[in-house]
């Protein structure tokens, strides 16, 4: 079997064909935010192939949590897709809680949804900035990290860190919200909506941007659910794809709120998908941070969980797609098998298909609205 | 009117009466030698800084603020330090182009130094094709950025440059028929004549708007000639690492870098040459004292300050535009700004013909 | 119609990048909006949540008494291992052996900041502390031992 | 769709078909031989299901019903009638071999490079069979449940 797979790499890794100049992109290359490998063959500028390889942070997340316990494994999923931590988290207390029939007090629910949806906003600023600065633009990172810092704070004011929170325990929260918290996200929404429109000025409306991005790296609805393509990705195809509206969990089925599709399938309705989004998120924040229940933050749970025997399967939107966790329990205290279905993971697998015929600076301005975070697909 | 013609003058004056005229010829020679190299080092510096200084307040930062009052002295330590780092020439390297690379376009950059007046009367060297000279010469620096790409082994340094030659022969076009406007209202080469017939107000005023658009192009063009970002695809950081000088490092890197500094302010000092009338103050029309007034402030700083202003716009689009795609670049340039800048040039040479500008 | 859509065309582009360099421009001018943040220096004003998670201390009170039985709970939970209690017997006045606190060993450099020792605890004897200066030249240093020496169980925690 | 009316469409395609209902959703047990031949059905007949949204593998050799037995757990769900379902299939442990269905859903391509890689399972007739995330003369398949490692694993 190694022979042979070692084989097919050489076969992969030369040129087939006169004039074909193959490059490796990665594993440490400024546009690929991480230790992601692309081996791309080119012809003059344009892109025959791509092949990612993998595993460069594997840290086998699943194999671990086959030896944590129901409380400890939690942590771990924060470091997958690290950007979207607190939605990893929920995803899993979500599957244990469905093992377990918890039922979860409402305030605990908003508090949830809330910090989700911080969450989201400052993975999507994050991965603004990022992404201009894949096309060249250095100065919107700035721009979108000062108000990510804003969340950040806000999130170590009440969760006690700034990036991997673990603050989702199965049966609610760990602790309750802090004192400033309204206030303080209350003063973030103002600081957004008065700087949003900036963005708009900076990169939305930008004329080499959308050049840059428009036609650029299609994929067409087939495809992205043929890919499996979730969350912006497979909503700019046009593809209805949103879990929270579609199989919606805690409260999300009491908000209003859109679910942005985009038909186009090119680079610039990613982004405007991501764009958008930062909107809705902002919506269902102030629908819910004056309405916040009082009451219990943390159902009553016992000291040691134990599933009972059986297989169970949530779905959660992170800012990504759709992280799907899956639990085989045989009834002990830990998992016996845990599989995360990874929304980078699949985004990924479609890369190759996208920049088939494209410039090498048409595969940044793809990877960069594919929106990759390496550890979440590595896991 | 404070001038340094004076001093140039007297210091001519003093080589001829002391020395015979060979040695003087010399001496003179090593005087300019002497103070071109380290105009180019304090160049290199000062721009290094601002663009740190101009990013750094573009992007709500800081900047540099350690080293020295107000981290002046930062490139200092920056250049000390790649002074001090180890050149590595790689192994498949084509050794001789490899070293050879950088200094080619470090002189190509100084040659163009040579006919442009920094004030009244201080030129180095008053050149009858002034204008013909500095875009000649000005595009033999691609040639060592072939060289370096192509010496390198290296196939982020080989697409870099391949990018590069393609961009700058393209905005050569462009770029010198926008400089063809200037010669053909001023009808001459020759910088020094250039600057004496914007005496009565600069180009970009007194040509209406064909000349305004000639500058548009131009300030474009020199953008992309100079490899800066929208148009910095040669380096292109988030596609090729760093295009044509990956491999580099250490000094023969800081050469690069400075040469890439250097040419800025060379194109904006062309630009401000032919459009805002060089080291001439600003004079409008029939208000006596205030150009009386305006005549007191030195040429010199005239000169830099409308030079350091062009920089400063360069800097400005760096720090705000995406970058643009490889056939997109060309295709702004051979769609968009060379017909247009032909247009443009049938303009000028109407106006100039029937002498309707002012 | 070809030559008013091309004139649109550059029209729109140059207004859109006209649109951006407002944007940069205007925060060039407005170094108010700076939001640099001088590490080192701003240290006396800096000041941290106390929710924040920098590293697991275990309080003392000033008879030198700590709150820990040495149940260990704080070990179990912890995912990394990161946590090592060594228990001793004490006698009590009555007599009676009873177990108690030895060594409360602590291996920061294996810390998540999880928190979830400090949930576990029964009697909160150990707490989240907001330092977060922890880089060391020997990682030995960042083995550490909670509590105090010759420090015990305060009287009345179970 | 409703659940009954998933599991009546089953029946009548597969009279013979195994399910198990326990679950938050319909469990169908298929053999390895006749995997191929109803996952094009289920994609491309009334079922639709466009999307499978997961692709794993599943080691029951620490259990005592399943010495020798590997799972591969399939979840399907269709973008036009939103029902979800879990296909099962159930593999010989000391040679798995299953026939790929990329070329159905194209993402079981990267998906069964992941469990070809961790489980040791061969897809047949996988365009690109070859170790996703570990490195190619790596031995072992790690996420079985007999996988040790020394050097890098810590028991806790």
């Amino acid at each position: 079997m190694y022979r042979e797979t070692q084989i097919i790499n050489d076969a992969a890794t030369l040129p087939s064909a006169e004039g074909e100049l193959v490059i490796n992109v990665g594993p440490q290359h400024p546009a690929t935010h991480g230790v992601l490998h692309l081996v791309i063959t080119l012809q003059g500028e344009t892109i025959q192939k791509v092949e990612p390889h993998l595993g460069y942070i594997h840290r086998s997340i699943e194999k671990m949590c086959e030896s944590l316990s129901y409380r400890q494994f939690i942590y771990v999923t924060s470091r997958m897709d690290y950007l979207s931590a607190h939605i990893n988290n929920h995803g899993c207390v979500l599957c244990v809680e469905k093992g377990l029939q918890l039922e979860i007090p409402p305030r605990a629910q908003v508090i949830r949804v809330l910090m989700d949806e911080l969450t989201r906003i400052a993975s999507h600023e994050l991965w603004w900035g990022a992404m201009a600065m894949d096309l060249g633009a250095f100065t919107p990172f700035f721009y979108a990290f000062r108000e990510r810092e804003t969340i950040n704070d806000i999130m170590e004011e009440t969760c006690g860190t700034r990036l991997t929170m673990n603050y989702m325990v199965p049966g609610g929260v760990m602790y309750d919200l802090h004192p400033n918290f309204q206030k303080r996200v209350k003063d973030f929404i103002q600081l957004f909506n008065n700087k949003i429109d900036e963005y708009d000025d900076l990169v939305t409306g930008n004329i080499i941007f959308q050049n840059r991005t428009k036609g650029v790296g299609v994929l067409s609805k087939e495809d992205a659910i043929s890919f499996g393509c979730t969350g912006p990705v497979g909503r700019a195809s046009g593809v209805h794809c949103d879990i929270r509206k579609l199989y919606p969990y805690e409260v999300y089925d009491n908000l209003s709120f859109d679910e942005i599709v985009e038909t186009a399938g090119d680079s610039y309705a990613r982004y405007l998908v991501r764009i958008k989004e930062l909107r809705q998120s902002i919506r269902i924040i102030e629908q819910l941070i004056d309405n916040i229940p009082e009451g219990d933050f943390q159902a009553k749970t016992k000291a040691v969980l134990k599933l009972p025997r059986g297989e169970f399967y949530s779905r959660v939107e992170t800012a990504r797609g759709e992280l799907g966790v899956f639990i085989v329990s045989e009834g002990a205290t830990t998992p016996y098998r845990i599989k995360f279905r990874s929304p980078g993971f699949s985004n990924l697998s479609a890369l190759d298909h996208m920049s088939r015929g494209s410039k090498i600076g048409d595969l940044m301005a793809i990877m960069g609205t594919l929106d990759l975070v390496i550890p979440d697909i590595d896991r | 009117m404070f001038s340094l013609e004076y001093i140039t003058d007297s210091i001519q004056h003093w080589l001829y009466s002391t020395f015979n005229p060979t040695m003087a010829l010399l001496l003179e020679c090593l005087i300019i030698i002497l103070l071109v190299t380290a105009f180019f080092g304090v160049l290199g510096l000062v721009l290094v800084l601002m663009e740190r200084k101009v990013a750094a307040r573009m992007q709500i930062r800081l900047g540099p603020n350690r080293v020295g009052p107000k981290g002046m002295l930062q490139t200092t330590a920056d250049t000390i330090k790649l002074m001090m780092k180890e050149g590595l020439t790689p192994d498949g390297a084509d050794k001789f182009l490899f070293n050879l690379a950088p200094f080619i376009v470090m002189i190509a950059a100084m040659l163009v130094l040579a006919p442009i007046a920094f004030a009244k009367g201080f030129q180095i060297w008053d050149i009858n094709i002034g204008v013909l000279y500095v875009s000649a010469v000005s595009s033999v620096s691609v040639i060592g950025i072939l060289m370096a790409g192509w010496a390198s082994n290296n196939k982020y340094s080989l697409l870099g440059a391949m990018r590069s030659g393609a961009q700058i022969v393209s905005y050569e076009l462009s770029a010198g028929l926008s400089i063809i406007s200037i010669v053909v209202l001023s009808g001459s080469l020759q910088i020094s004549e250039i600057i004496a017939s914007q005496q009565t107000g600069w180009w970009l005023f007194r040509g209406h708007i064909p000349v305004i658009i000639a500058f548009v192009i131009f300030i474009i063009a020199v953008t992309a000639e100079t490899n800066r970002a929208p148009f910095d695809l040669a380096e292109a950081e988030s596609e090729l690492t760093a295009g044509f000088h990956t491999e580099y490092s250490g000094m023969k890197f800081a050469l690069f870098f400075l040469a890439e500094y250097i040419n800025i302010f060379i194109v904006c000092a062309i630009g401000a040459t032919l459009f805002l009338g060089g080291w001439m103050p600003l004079h409008i029309g029939h208000w006596k004292g205030f150009n009386h007034i305006m005549d007191y402030i030195p040429s010199s700083v005239w000169f830099l300050g409308k030079t350091f202003f062009l920089i400063f716009l360069i800097m400005w689009f760096r720090w705000t535009f995406p970058r643009l795609r490889v056939d997109q670049l060309l295709s702004l340039e051979w769609k968009y700004l060379l017909p247009i800048s032909m247009f443009n040039l049938l303009l000028v040479t109407l106006i100039a013909i029937m002498g309707w500008h002012f | 119609m070809f030559i008013k859509d091309y004139i649109s065309d550059v029209y729109n582009a140059v207004t859109s990048l006209l649109k951006g360099m407002r944007t940069t421009g205007g925060y060039f001018i407005r170094p108010k909006e700076i939001i640099t943040q001088q590490y080192p220096d701003n240290r006396a004003q800096m000041k941290l949540p106390e929710r924040f998670r920098g590293e697991v201390v275990m309080s003392h009170d000033e008879n030198n008494e700590h709150a820990c039985t040495g149940c260990t709970a704080c070990e179990l939970a912890c995912p990394n291992a990161t946590i090592k209690i060594v228990t001793k017997f004490d006698t009590t006045p009555e007599g009676k052996k009873k177990k108690a606190l030895d060594t409360f060993v602590y291996h920061l450099e294996l810390c998540t900041m999880c928190n979830l020792c400090v949930e576990a605890c029964p009697t909160s004897a150990i707490k989240m502390a907001q330092t977060f200066e922890h880089s060391v030249y020997d990682r030995n240093q960042l083995l550490k031992k909670l509590n105090n020496p010759g420090s015990k169980l305060r009287a009345g925690v179970e | 769709m409703t659940r009954e009316e998933l599991k009546e469409n089953i029946i009548q395609y597969r009279p013979n078909a195994v399910f198990d209902e326990t679950g938050e959703w319909l469990n169908v047990f298929i053999e390895t031989a006749d995997w191929k031949s109803f996952a094009q059905w289920l994609r491309n007949d009334v079922l639709q299901m466009d999307y499978l949204f997961c692709l794993t593998c599943i080691d029951w050799s620490q259990t005592a019903a399943g010495k020798t037995v590997l799972t591969m757990v399939y979840h399907f769900t269709s973008t036009t009638f939103r029902q979800a379902l879990v296909v099962k299939v159930k593999l010989d442990r000391n040679n798995p071999e299953i026939a790929t269905v990329s070329d159905i859903w194209r993402t079981a391509e990267f998906h069964e490079r992941e469990v070809f890689d961790l489980f040791g399972v061969r897809f047949l007739h996988h365009p690109d069979l070859r170790r996703l995330v570990l490195t190619d003369d790596f031995d072992g398949h790690p996420l079985r449940k007999d996988f040790e490692d020394p050097v890098n694993m810590i028991k806790l």
